[in-house]
């Protein structure tokens, strides 16, 4: 035991010090809640600026302080600044994206945004975990409040629905990464990533080849991560949670808790099983193509928008991790860039529907008919999002696609570049149908009709985001291409 | 060899995992289920311990994680049981089989 | 003065954004705005010519800043003589185009914002030298055509829309994994088409015919080749009148202009080795579009087939890779079936407008009851069959002149082509033009001011180019024989 | 002077132009311009035809129209030498009296206007036709004069039969077009130019030669086989004689038809140094010839008679230039040019007088109109090659040229003797004997002066343009046309006796049967029904092609169209438009897809979507179990 210092104990808590501003919040915003001392109203806007200053916090951290801390289990590096920023950019805009459907609940009014605020401190505990046990935990608190959530329509047959598969499904997947993470444990003796990464080398070197078990714990540990991305084959959950829950958390699900399994994801297999790459690389290639096949071929026929971009999103996760075959700082960058992209056009595309059917109540694919007449700058939006889903340029979407395929060329996987842009083509039409039915009936449907402001707003930033990411990315590549050269040993 | 060694535990806890996982395909009343879930977790629980005595008998890291796991999944088990009844709300029953009105 | 080309671009963006924000129902504003801003553009283009120094092969007007350091990626622009006929096509028939569809009633303000961004995005292909905005353009450009068709598009537009959409995307994508690849092959990584063309030499074979292949698919789809063809008579015909002038006027051109300007420079060996099942290529489109368009009843989806065999020639003269003439013959059929078609669809327009009928059967005697119409549309229908004394002829006549040292028979073959296209546009003129007033025709009306206008410069481009080609060549030419010279035949 | 030649053309082109788009609401202000310029055209083209005449020099004057380096020079200009002096005397003589007698007979018409400049346009291009000093030059005009052709022989478009007229005329010519451009392409890549000296050079020097030469003669001769309506493609002429009468006179006799002629008179070097393309051209020729010589024998259509007779005295000079008659070949065509354009005038006027084409409802119209009548009678002297009439001269050069191909010689004077025979009897069923239609007989008069000027004027030429070719005079007709060196035959004096005889037995044989009536002609056509029925016919060419050519043709497009309205976009649809097939477009793909000859990649792509979808079944110890399955799968397959 390494004696109590204070320098370090401050150097520490600083680090955390976003977590903990953020946790402290939530527990009073969660509080005052359940004491009934505040309308939920309040507690909206209060969660927002509690984002804010936590944003604030995190900047002000990355400025400040850098490295591991917490002996090794906690890093505030780049990546995790990368991440975080994406995760918070997803909280605000989910919390901002909720004001109308939480006023609309009967009960439990300001607990939501407490949720939520949990739930983001688990994912961003999750983007800067370095240890197996750690991000065990970060990603079981952003998990189970998200079972909550997800059931929060408590009059809702669907939403009751959605959370005990999610919760049950969940439970599942959690069993089977702890599984892996405690072999990996057994193989190495160790918890921490960089650790495992050594062991596994060492004994790579010793022996000539990777202990017996190795590949079994990195399978239950993809596995697991598969869940949480609803990557095919473990995306089942995902379109019947997505469209039981309510939209704005089907939203946080599809982008804020993505984004942090995915850095999760990318630390571990890029830092921790990097010397086992010949184990995992082709699976991660595989399961890619079949999550960019079976989310686009099952998006096509689908009737619910909700269900729809569900099956998208399956497919987005594949083309991901199309980037993660290349297993360097190229790879990493498109992921985090793809992942980017990602928030902004998924997360307005969702706001798109919510803002629908606040207004029609209905998510239905089919009542989007005529909607160019009815809200121009809804179907605006909408068109916008889900052409920078389809990859169209000047889009982000398009940018993060040229990356994550730049990364698979340069590696040589043509052929999984090739199912990539075979289903894009597929993805194209089931968008531009949405787009079609949008825009293209010549005769008028019933009255037009406004957006909330606070969803003009969101909408209004994820459209400037999409843009800006599709228009002037310099920046923005820069900044992520410096996280993702920091922490990924190149090759 | 003598008594009981390591691959005894590691095989015990695999095949506890795998009645888990029969039982979680095979119960068709949702808090079955669910304690098949715990069933798997125990299982790791179990190879968790058993590492942590023949792997690295100087740290406690596998217990350590197995308290952990113990209290991770009584807060997931209080969810899901929330959520089981108001399952039971809508469907005045638990079958899991029922629960499918979202499908395709 | 700097920025010429940035201007040209991107006008017509600033256009389209400031009519978004018109009252929609100000349709005379709105137009207003779209003429200027495709007219402002057709004026710089008159200053690029006159700047534009023709006797080198140089890119001239060229801009570069770099856009995403951490890609490689540069805003780079540069016009040479393969560019500067294109863009002046482009912004000619943008303008006259505009004019053309002053008739639309039908959400305005919106059809000019996807005008003016796709006449954006046609520029921005044919000025890009850095393949990420090359692409970027290519595909900005589908966007807006999806909407024109899709919203203004006739009866089965939905389907005409998202084919089209779907067909070119799913071409372009393969030229995005050829891009790929050519980026990652180079030291240091680039994206540049002129350091590309540069270390043509250094491709292996490979690697050349690898990537000739997957530009061609995607640049085959848009000219369109032979088997490639099919989403260009639906788009054409379900297009509103002026999207299907620019359709058939500028976004045909850019497989071709793809191919002279990537294809061709960059894989000299692949180029060589593909030129003659380019020529073959070439020939069946001719042949069988013009056997196809004999078997049409409707007026525009016959001009629309007229146009799969017309780019065949152009196909035809730049597969005699060697020859200066088969090039340059190419370059002149793509003008020309610019200037030709363009004028014939406003032409079919302009009957449907007043009959709202395109049916071939559905008229007869024209040149009795609209003389001046009949007068100039037989004009152009004689240009496309390429008479004499207009550009069609004289770009038939380079691409035959070109490639036949190269495939004699082959050529040989494709010359009935010429035949094959008289036979059907006369068989045309005969049922809608001559014989006694019949059906439609009672009705109809002649041909307005605003369309003569629209049709006018055509005209006389056309027979200009067609009296003196030099005109044109002059432009052209060091740089192909350029391109010549890189090939290498 | 002859520098500024290239003027001639454009003073039709400007009144084309001015017509087009200033006057054309002015029917008086028009025909003088039209006028006007070609009779200037017509000063000026004589008064180059003597200078060039006393000074055999030829004169060249060329710019670079395009320059592209070797793979494409082609610089454009013009040539005079007598040739070309002469047909531009014949195109400008023939014209300018052509839109004189228009005035007549076009009176009235409602776009009179446009009829001028019509005739402008064709002027124009014609002559740059002949003053052309390059085949590239040569085939502009050449496509020019055939849409000048086109437009009007469907002049009066609203009738069906015409307009038909026009678009076979043009079609068939381009296909004899075809082998133009091949011939050029050949030219062109075997010697690196087209102007005729530079061509002429080379194969003069052997470098264009061989079977490659014979090949591109050959091609090119498929030019003039289809302009100058020579067998397999002569059906285009008859057909063309739906347009305006003088338009058949100017264009389908004198001018145009002889544009192949020219073609093959100009490039006989290329034939010369081609012996199989010589003799094929000569067969070709002289089988034209016969042909038509023996169709004009029994048809009663007085200007199809007349364009049977064209195409047989084409036939004829085209097998003279095949057999290296030169002077033979071009003399006559000048001699024909002015006869013949007699004849339509002629014709035109009866046409006029009767409102009729038919020869069995005329009869006896001499007493009626005489000028016509005389005028017509002389220019039939004229092709039946009668003493001292300028047929007779030119005739006498061609049969003179087949003189050691006995065969030729044969068919030469047989088809002699038939020109005789048929001429005769259109002018015995036309002017003499009784009316057989007696209301129109009636109404029939004499056509007014601006008519019958004309054909006074070219029935002179008739007499008196063979004389050129007096044996007598130094070297003849070719002194004016001369080639390279003048070679002129010898006058042939038992030659000349003999087809003179043959001629006069033609005319006495129709003077038997027509006049006379001592044989009866509808005996000798019922005992011979099948020769009759096929000649008739016209040998049933035009519906061997209806049958052959042109309905396959028809079926194989809409064959094509089937293909690829279902068979490619049907691939497309099943490749690329995913679920267009069945979701939105079903009804639409029920009635295109009923084969079901589309089971492509789309269907797959919606059928597998729409089949994994079932995987979500909705029950979540199914998707537990995939999962679970997923891993055993990666762990086997790992």
């Amino acid at each position: 035991m390494t004696p109590f210092n204070l320098t370090q104990f401050y150097a520490d808590w600083a680090t955390i010090l976003p977590e903990c501003f953020l946790l402290l919040w939530a527990c009073v915003i969660t509080g005052a809640a359940v004491l009934g001392r505040t309308d939920e109203s309040k507690s909206g806007t209060f969660a927002i600026w509690t984002i804010i200053g936590t944003l604030a916090t995190a900047v002000w951290v990355a400025v400040t302080q850098d490295g591991a801390a917490f002996g090794g289990t906690f890093v505030f590096d780049r990546l995790a600044v990368v991440f975080k920023e994406v995760i918070l950019a997803g909280v605000i805009l989910t919390a901002a994206a909720s004001v109308g459907t939480v006023s609309r609940l009967r009960a439990h009014r300001g607990e939501y945004y407490g949720m939520i605020l949990f739930s983001a401190v688990g994912m961003m505990l999750m983007v800067s975990a370095t240890e197996l046990l750690t991000l065990y935990i970060a990603l079981e608190l952003s998990t189970v409040t998200l079972f909550v959530l997800a059931a929060y329509h408590k009059t809702n047959r669907k939403s009751a629905e959605a959370g005990l598969k999610y919760v049950i499904l969940g439970g599942i997947s959690s069993a089977i990464l702890l599984y892996g993470v405690a072999i990996l444990y057994g193989l190495t003796g160790t918890t921490e990533l960089a650790r495992i990464s050594q062991g596994i080398q060492r004994q790579f070197m010793a022996s000539g080849s990777f202990p017996p078990g190795l590949a079994l714990a990195l399978l239950l540990i993809l596995a697991g991560f598969g869940f949480k991305l609803a990557l095919a084959p473990f995306h089942m959950w995902a379109p019947d949670v997505y469209e039981g829950a309510p939209t704005p958390i089907t939203a946080f699900l599809s982008v804020a808790s993505k984004a942090a399994a995915l850095a999760a994801f990318l630390r571990v297999f890029f830092v921790g099983g990097q010397p086992a790459q010949l184990i995992w690389i082709q699976a991660i290639a595989a399961l890619a193509a079949l999550a960019m096949i079976v989310g686009n071929a099952t998006a096509i026929v689908q009737t619910n928008i909700k269900r729809m971009l569900a099956y998208s999103s399956v497919a987005q996760i594949g083309y991901m991790l199309v980037g993660a075959v290349a297993l360097d700082p190229w790879g990493a960058t498109s992921i985090s860039y793809y992942a980017m992209a990602y928030l902004f056009a998924n997360m307005g595309a969702f706001v798109c529907v919510i803002a629908f059917a606040e207004r029609t109540g209905s998510e239905e694919i089919s009542d989007f008919s005529g909607l160019s007449r009815r809200s121009p700058i809804l179907a605006g939006f909408f068109a916008l999002f889900l052409l920078s889903l389809a990859g169209v340029p000047p889009t982000a979407g398009f940018l993060a696609k040229y990356y994550v395929f730049a990364a698979a060329i340069q590696k040589g996987y043509l052929w999984l570049v090739l199912v990539g842009v075979a289903t894009s083509v597929v993805a194209l039409y089931y968008y531009a149908t949405v787009i079609m039915k949008m825009y293209f009936p010549a005769e008028q449907t019933e009255g037009g009709f406004p957006v909330a402001r606070t969803l003009t707003i969101v909408l209004a930033v994820s459209a400037l985001g999409v843009l800006l990411l599709g228009i002037l990315p310099g920046p923005v590549v820069d900044w992520i291409k410096a996280a993702a050269q920091s922490f990924v040993p190149p090759t | 060899m003598e008594g009981i060694g390591l691959t005894h535990y590691l095989t015990l806890s695999a095949v506890v995992f795998c009645i888990g996982v029969f039982g979680m395909l095979t119960r068709r009343n949702a808090v079955g289920v669910l304690m098949s879930i715990e069933l798997m977790f125990n299982a790791v629980n179990i190879t968790l311990v058993a590492f942590a005595r023949y792997v690295t008998p100087a740290t406690i890291t596998g217990q350590v994680v197995a308290i952990f796991t113990i209290a991770v999944a009584a807060a997931e088990a209080t969810v899901a049981l929330a959520i089981v009844l108001l399952i039971y709300q809508h469907h005045r029953g638990i079958d899991v089989d029922r629960i499918n009105f979202m499908k395709w | 003065m700097s920025g010429l080309l940035s201007w040209m671009i991107f006008l017509p963006l600033i256009g389209a954004i400031v009519a978004l924000f018109m009252p929609k129902d100000n349709h005379r504003l709105i137009r207003g705005i779209a003429f200027v801003a495709t007219l402002l553009p057709l004026i710089l283009t008159v200053v690029l010519l006159a700047q534009y120094d023709p006797s080198t092969a140089e890119f001239q007007f060229v801009e570069k800043a770099a856009w995403i350091p951490g890609l490689n990626v540069n805003y780079h622009l540069g016009a040479d003589g393969i560019a500067v006929p294109m863009l002046a096509l482009t912004t000619l028939l943008s303008f006259l185009a505009a004019l053309v569809s002053f008739n639309i009633t039908k959400r305005v303000k919106e059809y000019f914002a996807f005008f003016l961004l796709l006449e954006t995005g046609m520029l921005g292909v044919f000025s890009s030298l850095d393949f990420f905005l090359f692409y970027v353009f290519w595909e900005v450009m589908l966007v807006p055509m999806y909407f024109l068709i899709g919203i203004w598009g006739g009866p089965r537009k939905e389907y005409a829309a998202i084919k089209f959409f779907l067909y070119t995307l799913f071409g372009s994508i393969f030229m995005l994994v050829a891009v790929l690849a050519l980026y990652f092959t180079s030291t240091p990584h680039s994206l540049s088409i002129i350091e590309h063309i540069q270390r043509a030499p250094q491709m292996t074979r490979g690697f050349q015919l690898f990537a000739f292949v997957f530009f061609f698919i995607a640049f085959a789809i848009k000219i369109p080749t032979l088997p490639f063809h099919t989403w260009l008579p639906d788009a054409h015909v379900e297009a509103p009148t002026a999207v299907s002038v620019l359709l058939a006027g500028v976004l045909l051109k850019m497989g071709t202009y793809g191919l002279l300007r990537v294809s061709f420079p960059m894989f000299p060996e692949a180029t060589r080795f593909f030129a003659w099942p380019m020529a073959i290529l070439g020939v069946a489109g001719i042949i069988y579009g013009a056997m196809v368009c004999m078997a049409q009843t409707d007026l525009k989806k016959l001009v629309a087939y007229s146009s799969v065999s017309h780019m065949g020639y152009c196909l035809v003269g730049m597969a005699a890779v060697g020859s200066v003439a088969g090039i340059s013959g190419c370059m002149f059929q793509m003008v020309s079936h610019g200037l030709i078609t363009g004028a014939l669809f406003t032409l079919v327009g302009v009957i449907y407008d007043r009959a709202h009928t395109r049916e071939i059967s559905a008229f007869g005697g024209m040149w009795i009851k609209v003389p001046v119409y009949s007068g100039i549309m037989i004009l152009f229908v004689l240009g496309s069959l390429g008479l004499p004394g207009l550009s069609g002829f004289v770009s038939e006549f380079m691409v035959f002149l070109g490639a036949f040292p190269y495939f004699k028979i082959t050529v040989a073959i494709g010359v009935v082509g010429v035949l094959l296209t008289a036979a059907y546009f006369l068989r045309m003129i005969q049922k809608m033009f001559l014989g006694p007033v019949a059906g439609h025709s009672e009705g109809l009306t002649e041909i307005n001011f605003r369309e003569i206008v629209a049709i006018t410069p055509l005209a006389i481009l056309m027979i200009a180019i067609g009296v003196y080609p030099a005109l044109l060549s002059d432009l052209i030419q060091p740089t192909i024989e350029n391109l010549v010279r890189l090939i290498g035949a | 002077m002859l520098s500024y030649a290239w003027l001639i053309p454009v003073f039709p082109l400007c009144s084309m132009a001015v017509i087009m788009l200033l006057t054309h609401r002015n029917r008086v202000l028009s025909a003088a311009l039209s006028i006007t310029a070609v009779s200037i055209s017509f000063l000026y083209a004589w008064a180059i035809a003597f200078t060039v005449w006393g000074n055999p020099e030829v004169q060249r004057f060329s710019f670079d129209w395009l320059n592209l380096g070797p793979s494409m020079h082609i610089p454009i200009g013009i040539q005079i030498d007598g040739l070309t002096a002469m047909m531009l005397i014949v195109v400008t003589t023939v014209a300018l009296m052509v839109q004189i007698y228009s005035l007549g007979y076009m009176h009235g018409d409602p776009r009179f206007s446009r009829y001028y400049a019509f005739l402008s346009l064709f002027t124009m291009a014609m002559l740059t036709l002949v003053l052309a000093d390059n085949f590239f030059l040569m085939f502009v005009a050449w496509e020019l004069v055939g849409l000048a052709s086109y437009l009007l022989i469907g002049f009066w478009f609203e009738k069906q039969s015409a307009s038909d007229a026009g678009k076979k005329a043009f079609i068939t010519t381009r296909l004899g077009d075809l082998g133009f451009i091949i011939g050029l392409l050949m030219i062109y890549t075997g010697c690196g130019t087209l102007t005729f000296g530079g061509v002429f050079e080379a194969v003069k020097t052997g470098a264009l030669g061989g079977a490659f030469l014979t090949t591109a003669a050959i091609f090119l001769f498929g030019g003039a086989i289809g302009k100058s309506a020579q067998v397999p493609l002569h059906v285009w002429l008859p057909d063309a004689m739906e347009g305006p009468t003088p338009v058949s006179a100017l264009i389908h006799a004198a001018t145009m038809v002889v544009a192949g002629v020219y073609l093959v008179a100009r490039s006989l070097t290329i034939f010369m140094g081609a012996e199989t393309a010589a003799m094929t051209v000569a067969w070709i020729g002289i089988i034209t010839s016969l042909m038509a010589a023996s169709i004009g024998l029994v048809q009663n259509d007085i200007k199809r008679v007349l364009a049977f007779s064209t195409v047989s005295q084409l036939g004829y000079m085209i097998m003279a230039l095949g057999l290296g008659g030169f002077t033979a070949g071009t003399f006559h065509l000048m001699t024909h040019a002015f006869f013949k354009s007699l004849l339509f005038l002629g014709a035109g006027s009866v046409i006029h007088a009767v409102h009729t084409n038919d020869i069995r409802e005329m009869g006896g119209l001499h007493s009626k109109m005489k000028t016509t009548s005389i005028t017509f009678l002389i220019a039939a002297f004229a092709i039946a090659g009668i003493f001292p009439l300028s047929g007779f001269w030119s005739k006498d050069e061609i049969v003179a040229a087949t003189l050691g191909h006995p065969v030729f010689t044969v068919l030469t004077l047989l088809v002699a003797f038939m020109t005789a025979f048929y001429m005769f009897r259109l002018y015995f069923l036309t002017f003499t004997g009784t009316p057989r239609d007696k209301h129109k007989f009636e109404h029939a008069h004499e056509s007014p002066k601006v008519m019958t000027y004309p054909l006074i004027f070219l029935a002179v030429l008739s007499v008196v343009s063979g004389w050129i070719g007096l044996p007598w005079l130094h070297h003849g007709f070719s002194s004016v046309v001369f080639h390279e060196e003048p070679h002129h035959a010898e006058f042939h004096y038992g030659l000349a006796a003999i087809s003179l005889l043959v001629g006069l037995s033609g005319i006495g044989l129709a003077y038997l049967m027509y006049y006379k009536r001592r044989i009866d002609p509808d005996r000798i056509a019922t005992s011979m029904p099948g020769l009759y029925n096929t000649l008739l016919n016209k040998y049933y060419f035009d519906e061997a092609y209806e049958v052959l050519v042109i309905k396959p043709y028809y079926v194989m497009c809409q064959g094509w169209f089937w293909f690829d309205q279902h068979i490619i976009d049907g691939l497309v649809n099943g490749a690329g438009a995913f679920g267009v097939l069945w979701g939105r477009f079903q009804r639409w793909a029920d009635e295109t897809f009923v084969d079901g000859a589309v089971n492509g990649i789309g269907w797959l792509t919606r059928g597998f979507g729409a089949t994994i979808r079932y995987l979500q079944t909705g029950s979540l110890q199914n998707y537990a179990f995939i999962v679970f399955a997923a891993l055993v799968i990666l762990w086997i397959l790992r």
